[in-house]
């Protein structure tokens, strides 16, 4: 696969509001969206100069404008998790931001005219507007299921009702939409949909249960996984869970050069979290 | 909750103490912590004379730390005796006396000086100084020296009166140091000490300090001591520790106590925040609720506590915004296989 | 000015280089850091077999620092010589790799292996792995053990190519380790490796990280690598030091120089800014040419010059804004003494 | 003596301003200007709570106003000189500040009215304008003399003038007013106002040298010393100097509790940076 270089630019806040739980951050910052591919991310620099927060935070990429008034823009959702975020979550238009990107994966797509089902859990979302465009350039059929624990939670669902008319929205307690998890709806939205691939963004446990879903229908599914960072661009170690490799052989890999965009199927999510025994270079 | 604790035979009514050299003896401390609400004072070490210490500058700050070579200046324990400690009885406060001095004599000339002192209640004994009688080893590098000094001032101390070892963490291998010291009759340890440092002046071309070297401390070398107090709390269970180094929040002593500390000092976070201890304390008092912990002794070592167990305490909230995971997962149709393209751009 | 160094025979371009682990073998850098225009490339530590290292999370943000756990996961030296050491020569950069074993005998096999692996112009023998032969001690820990790696590995290491050994700061005395290696056979050392720390998740109530503990990393340690850069070259001013431990900024990196490093590695730094090494390298060369320094060799040290002993160069813009002292002080007129009143309020 | 206890609030910016080289910052801080009296100083925490700078920054006490449309507010003026200051010259109004003070020793005024010389460099003349409030509210004249490097660096020319009348100012360059220090400038001024007393407030080589001609022409003089500090209350001992004591006895006097202000004659000029051998508690 032959990706594009990443590049690192000083970006500028060209705009930051509220939408529902998250933060919505669009940043003037060339030569990233040009270059960028859907489920590719951003890491950026949080807390200023002086701050006692070292390691960059990893954001999906939105939306990525090539061209337009400024010189190329980038939109990020941002949930509030921790320190990072936080601070991100405060930052003014005029503020400048150091940004790293296009990074990871993107989601391939179909050769061919495919249905496909986009499975977004909270903020996960967000890759998936681009994505869904992406696959309507070729001619896929792409529909959204979106689930999160609250209303509030769930990102995007007047986009997708714009683009993909009818949406399921699940709600982990029902107090909007259907009752239950995304993985729950999932059975009657592959028969609804007639989708014939899933792609799927969110909280690990999520992935891993939507794509036994679709495996059982005996879909293929595109997850972005979710691992902790330190430096994004593959060169600490310190993101990686257990996959198979095509040579049928389990490796520790990377989720932000060889991921964040895994098939389902390849990742050992029984072993998330441990080196399992038969992994390469497992201590006996 | 019940905040109470204590360190060996010293109760103390809550667990946030200040530490050695970063609340003087709590006079000034008083307008933003007052000194009877923190668990004790511990006070800034005090020597058989007066001493005034290094020249200046004695101090850098770093990264989320500082370096200081004030040098131990400290007026001496007869102006101690006269002045600090029945200020701190006075109200109420209790103190954690911290002794240094220069060779086993000196430490046991002054537990004995100290030993019905008013306000004591445990002597802290800081190790890491230079030994004059050993070409100005640090007693704290070396567990046989380390185990002298305990033992000295073990011998002049009321039985009442717990004598805590003061460790440093500049050691290859701190839980020996640590047995040595209990071995020797300290009946409990503060862990740590600052950790020897330096800074050079990009615009003079020399150290910055006076001292040349300096003792680095605050936030920057948290994750250090935490694993000083697991790593000795995990040798020797029984041993109360006073756990110190880079304590600025509820959350940082908390890191203590489940590490296995019985109770913590807030050392360079004061001068940041001069209410500072009394801020952890309460910021401590809250998650331990939150948690479900009844009192302190509950909470000390609990990390260490095999995998798998849990408490049945109420969770605290999940920080993921997502859905949780399903309880039940739809089964399959039996549908084709059918594969994506490969990626072509 | 001149940025060459070196470091024994190994000649730099100029003295800015990664740190091992901190930009595997510089592929994934060279977009942000062109790999030929560095010092070098010091690789991740290479074993004799692949290692998958350890679970996660591998981990932690700390104030001014970071934790990992990584436990050495690299492809194993096989494909390192396949794969890596081909594509930094291809691009003209140089290598430091870095090896690791758990015996005596993984580390000479390992040098035996790379003895005439392209790019190479330094061996940096890390040794802060735990010796399976001796229950599990750190070689670093010890200075015997160490010498023993460091001699195996400079027997099977070609002339021209220095053998560099990595030394840990947690030991009581880096200066006998460093001693014991230098004695043994290496030709420069490199200081320092992480610091023995772990962090405890307030939430989940365990250690943060899957390997519990964790090296300490970032510009929170810095303070500590300075300080060991000063002893070792105060003891072995001869021995060339790589220095790392917290480099940012070019200002960090003069530190280092001043203090006894020929050459720095940038570490941690690369995570926050993948550029970082290359920026470093342009703020340095400014400062030096800002001190009026020729060439790099003449800063090695320079911060261990005698007091009163100063510099013709240049000195930089005073940072008071208040007027300089006044040559010359108006005389007494005799008029007659006066006292203010005391404090009246 | 007896001071108010200092307290630690939550300050406001009200507002932040260039006056020449420096930053006027006014600060609502409630129960702090109420207390102060002139020459104590305040200690800001800078950089936020997640920045890797712990210690506080202290400033003079430029004014202190109890009450007003604000429950008290407070000013100081700030040079550019680190990280700290470079990031308090950033505050935008609505930026909320934790303050401590009043802090350390204020001037001591003369029992009786006596015509005083207030000497300030850079800065330092900062505290200078609320001690001649206070002197002239005993009656006893106050007269300026200001001195800097360059011109930008004088601090209140124009209200030296507005409340004293003539003002002399000098510049290390003469770019500026009479060229030279201070001190070079002093016997004049001396002659000239007929001062009794002098106060300064300034870098410690000035500090030194006005004190040395103050003190020849047998006038008593008050300093207001600048020490670096890490804790600002007392506590931490890092902010030491060489200072005789009534008893003759040297000791490593605090000079945040103990100063900033000092007796010129009891300052050990000469052995600052050092510890004498015979201060109290000297190493042998
Ligand atoms: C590929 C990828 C895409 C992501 N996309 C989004 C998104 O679109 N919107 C969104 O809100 N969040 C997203 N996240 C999660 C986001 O990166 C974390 O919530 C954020 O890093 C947490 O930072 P913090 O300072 O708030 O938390 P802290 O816990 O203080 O972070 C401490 C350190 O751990 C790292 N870290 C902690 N949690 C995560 C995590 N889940 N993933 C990666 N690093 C982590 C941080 O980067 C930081 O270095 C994404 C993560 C990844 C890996
Ligand atoms: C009593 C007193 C009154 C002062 N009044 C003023 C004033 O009115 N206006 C003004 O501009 N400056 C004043 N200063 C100096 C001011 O405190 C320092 O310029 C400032 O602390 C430097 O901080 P920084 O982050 O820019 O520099 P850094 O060098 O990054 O500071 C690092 C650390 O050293 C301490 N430090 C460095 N220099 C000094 C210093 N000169 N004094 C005290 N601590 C220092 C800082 O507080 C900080 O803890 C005063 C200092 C004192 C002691
Ligand atoms: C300015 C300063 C002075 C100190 N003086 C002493 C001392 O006299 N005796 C002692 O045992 N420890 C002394 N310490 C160490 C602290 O008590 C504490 O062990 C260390 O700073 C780590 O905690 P902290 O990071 O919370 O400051 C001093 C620390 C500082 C910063
Ligand atoms: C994620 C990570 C991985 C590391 N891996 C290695 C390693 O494989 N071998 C080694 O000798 N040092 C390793 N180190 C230590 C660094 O090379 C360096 O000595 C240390 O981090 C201090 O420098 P820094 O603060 O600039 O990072 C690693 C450090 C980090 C942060
Ligand atoms: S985050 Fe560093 S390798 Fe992936
Ligand atoms: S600054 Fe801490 S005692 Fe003065």
């Amino acid at each position: 696969m032959i990706r594009a270089t990443p590049v690192q630019v000083r970006g500028e806040v060209l705009a930051r509001r509220r939408v529902g739980a998250y933060h919505l951050i669009e940043i003037a910052a060339g030569g990233i969206a040009e270059r960028s591919r859907p489920g590719q991310f951003v890491a950026l620099s949080v807390g200023g100069p002086l701050s006692s927060m070292l390691l960059r935070r990893s954001f999906a990429l939105y939306r990525a404008t090539p061209v337009g008034a400024y010189s190329g823009t980038v939109q990020i959702v941002v949930g509030v998790h921790g320190r990072g975020t936080e601070w991100l979550a405060a930052v003014r238009p005029g503020d400048s931001l150091d940004v790293v990107g296009p990074l990871g994966t993107p989601f391939r797509l179909p050769s061919a005219p495919t249905p496909c089902l986009l499975v977004g859990g909270g903020y996960g979302s967000a890759p998936l507007f681009s994505l869904a465009d992406a696959l309507r350039a070729r001619e896929c059929r792409a529909e959204f299921l979106l689930g999160a624990g609250t209303h509030e939670r769930i990102f995007g669902e007047l986009e997708a009702k714009r683009t993909a008319g009818a949406v399921t929205v699940t709600t982990d307690d029902g107090s909007y939409g259907r009752r239950g998890t995304v993985a729950d709806a999932l059975p009657d939205e592959i028969e609804r949909t007639g989708a014939q691939a899933v792609y799927a963004c969110g909280p690990m446990p999520m992935l891993r249960a939507v794509g036994a879903v679709a495996a059982s229908y005996g879909l293929p599914c595109q997850v972005a996984v979710e691992e902790s960072m330190a430096c994004g661009i593959g060169v600490c170690m310190t993101c990686v869970l257990p996959v198979v490799g095509e040579d049928g052989v389990t490796r520790m890999s990377r989720s932000c050069v060889e991921g964040p965009v895994f098939d389902h199927e390849r990742v050992r999510w029984d072993d998330v979290g441990t080196v399992p025994a038969d992994t390469l270079g497992a201590a006996l | 909750m019940n905040l109470a604790t204590s360190l060996g035979a010293a109760a103390l009514p809550n667990p946030v103490l200040t530490a050695s050299g970063c609340a003087a003896a709590g006079r000034e401390l008083e307008p933003f912590a007052p000194v009877a609400s923190l668990g004790a004072v511990v006070t800034k070490s005090v020597t058989l004379r007066p001493r005034a210490g290094r020249p200046t500058p004695r101090m850098a700050e770093t990264p989320s730390g500082m370096l200081n070579s004030i040098g131990l200046q400290n007026p001496g324990v007869a102006a101690f005796l006269a002045h600090d400690l029945p200020w701190l009885a006075e109200r109420g406060a209790r103190a954690v006396v911290s002794i240094a001095g220069g060779s086993v004599a000196d430490y046991a000339a002054l537990a004995a000086r100290l030993a019905d002192a008013p306000a004591l209640v445990a002597l802290e004994v800081n190790i890491s100084c230079p030994n004059v009688e050993s070409r100005g080893e640090v007693f704290a590098c070396d567990p046989l020296a380390a185990s002298r000094v305990v033992a000295a001032v073990r011998a002049e101390t009321p039985a009442g009166i717990p004598v805590l070892a003061k460790l440093s963490p500049d050691v290859t291998d701190i839980v020996s140091v640590a047995r040595a010291c209990v071995d020797a009759g300290a009946d409990g340890l503060t862990l740590i000490n600052t950790l020897l440092g330096m800074v050079i002046d990009p615009v003079t071309l020399r150290p910055r300090l006076g001292g040349v070297t300096g003792g680095l401390s605050g936030p920057a070398i948290r994750p250090v001591a935490v694993r000083c107090v697991w790593q000795v709390h995990a040798a020797l269970p029984a041993v109360p520790i006073l756990g110190a180094g880079g304590i600025r929040t509820g959350a940082d002593a908390l890191e203590f106590l489940l590490a296995g500390a019985s109770a913590v000092s807030v050392g360079t976070a004061v001068f940041g925040d001069p209410s500072a201890p009394v801020r952890v304390l309460a910021e401590l008092s809250e998650l331990l609720a939150g948690h479900g912990f009844g009192s302190v002794g509950e909470v000390v070592g609990y990390a260490h506590r095999p995998a798998g167990e849990e408490r049945p305490a109420p969770p605290p909230p999940a920080p993921d915004p997502g859905p949780a995971p399903p309880m039940s997962v739809g089964a399959g149709s039996g549908r084709p296989a059918w594969r994506l393209g490969g990626e072509d751009w």
